[in-house]
């Protein structure tokens, strides 16, 4: 399966690049975002004022992906 | 009726409001009461001097989350009509960020609608500013108040 | 600062706020809110069509009760400027009533004292309307609402 | 003494007159507001909802009147 990674603002500088792209993940069964987050990133630990957004829709680490999904990982929003 | 827009330039404010107005209200006047809301670009900001702002967002998502509460105020009020104007990119103080207007036939409507709306904006809307201050410095935005 | 204007023939509410901000607030970049509201003229109430409406006024106390409403909201809120534009004579349906806006370094305050101030206008300032129905007859509208 | 007396909508409709100038009423002591109310408009009942503005701010009937005031009579108002 492809899952498409999106990270934001201050997240997106820290991890250094915009997007990744995860494919084929060889899981057997479903993959939640708290593992994507780990399989994209690289980092185990996840920071404590993460967003999550699965198909621009706000959601937890603990949902699940399938393909074709995009999940988006960005710090606390300040628009207005 | 509704109009969201994005703009990653310079806007008036005053003019949106006239013009949407004009398109969407022309000859109605069933509608008492337009409440509005516009944040500007201050020079200053958890006491440092900001120079300038660059606002980021996600944009497949901000127009999702924009209808998203402009839906759940049309479900909670009775108004007819709303516009958002919200800016992206590089801003200089003074220079407006954010537009919220509500039309409807009575006040409360429009009061409240407006006020949930910029609210709702600041809190599910997925933008981000950086500032960069006058000392040269460039930082993110940490926290909305 | 502020600005209080009775006006006796239509007024364009947008142009007054930009003209306003440009005139009070040019070149300053420390007001971040503007809260502001129109009010305007429906074709409709209590359940009558209305064709057009006559505002009487008491002009030497209309002007002491909204500065003494300004001079109010200013005690309670941390407000920067305020403009109060109200028309009298004859109004027609769509047509603006009242524009009051209010610019404040942050959103609370802009939001508050708008409402506050429409509310203070509506209740305190000696304003009456009298309108001509669509059936030809004309009426004192009795309250408030 | 010499008292300017206003009506406004619906009342000065109704009395018939924007307004009445009271001169040397001849009274020993204060004139109230409404006693001046019964000489002005000849009327002895106040109506309910009547406001009542002393040189432009709001006071009521028991408020005593001197030589140069002005005082309104009206409805409740109706702007905005």
């Amino acid at each position: 399966m492809s899952i498409k990674v999106l990270y934001f603002a201050s997240l997106r500088e820290d991890i250094g690049r915009a997007s990744d792209l995860i494919e084929d993940t060889g899981q057997t069964g479903s993959l939640t975002i708290a593992q994507l987050w780990i399989k994209a990133t690289g980092r185990n630990t996840i920071p404590d004022e993460l967003l999550v957004a699965l198909n621009q829709e706000y959601t937890d680490i603990q949902a699940s992906v399938k393909d074709g999904d995009e999940v988006a990982f960005f710090p606390p929003v300040t628009g207005g | 009726m509704r109009l969201i827009k994005i703009v990653d330039t310079g806007f008036d404010p005053w003019k949106y409001q006239q013009d949407y107005q004009q398109q969407s209200m022309s000859g109605k006047t069933d509608f008492g009461a337009t409440a509005s809301f516009i944040g500007t670009m201050r020079d200053f900001n958890e006491g440092d001097d900001v120079s300038s702002m660059v606002l980021e967002h996600y944009p497949a998502m901000t127009e999702k989350q924009l209808n998203r509460i402009v839906d759940e105020a049309c479900h909670k009020w009775a108004i007819q009509n709303t516009l958002i104007v919200h800016r992206v990119g590089e801003i200089l103080p003074a220079e407006p960020i954010v537009l919220v207007a509500v039309w409807s036939a009575h006040r409360a409507a429009a009061f409240d609608a407006c006020r949930f709306l910029m609210e709702a904006l600041k809190h599910q809307a997925p933008f981000w500013k950086k500032e960069n201050l006058r000392t040269g410095t460039t930082r993110w935005v940490e926290k909305n108040t």
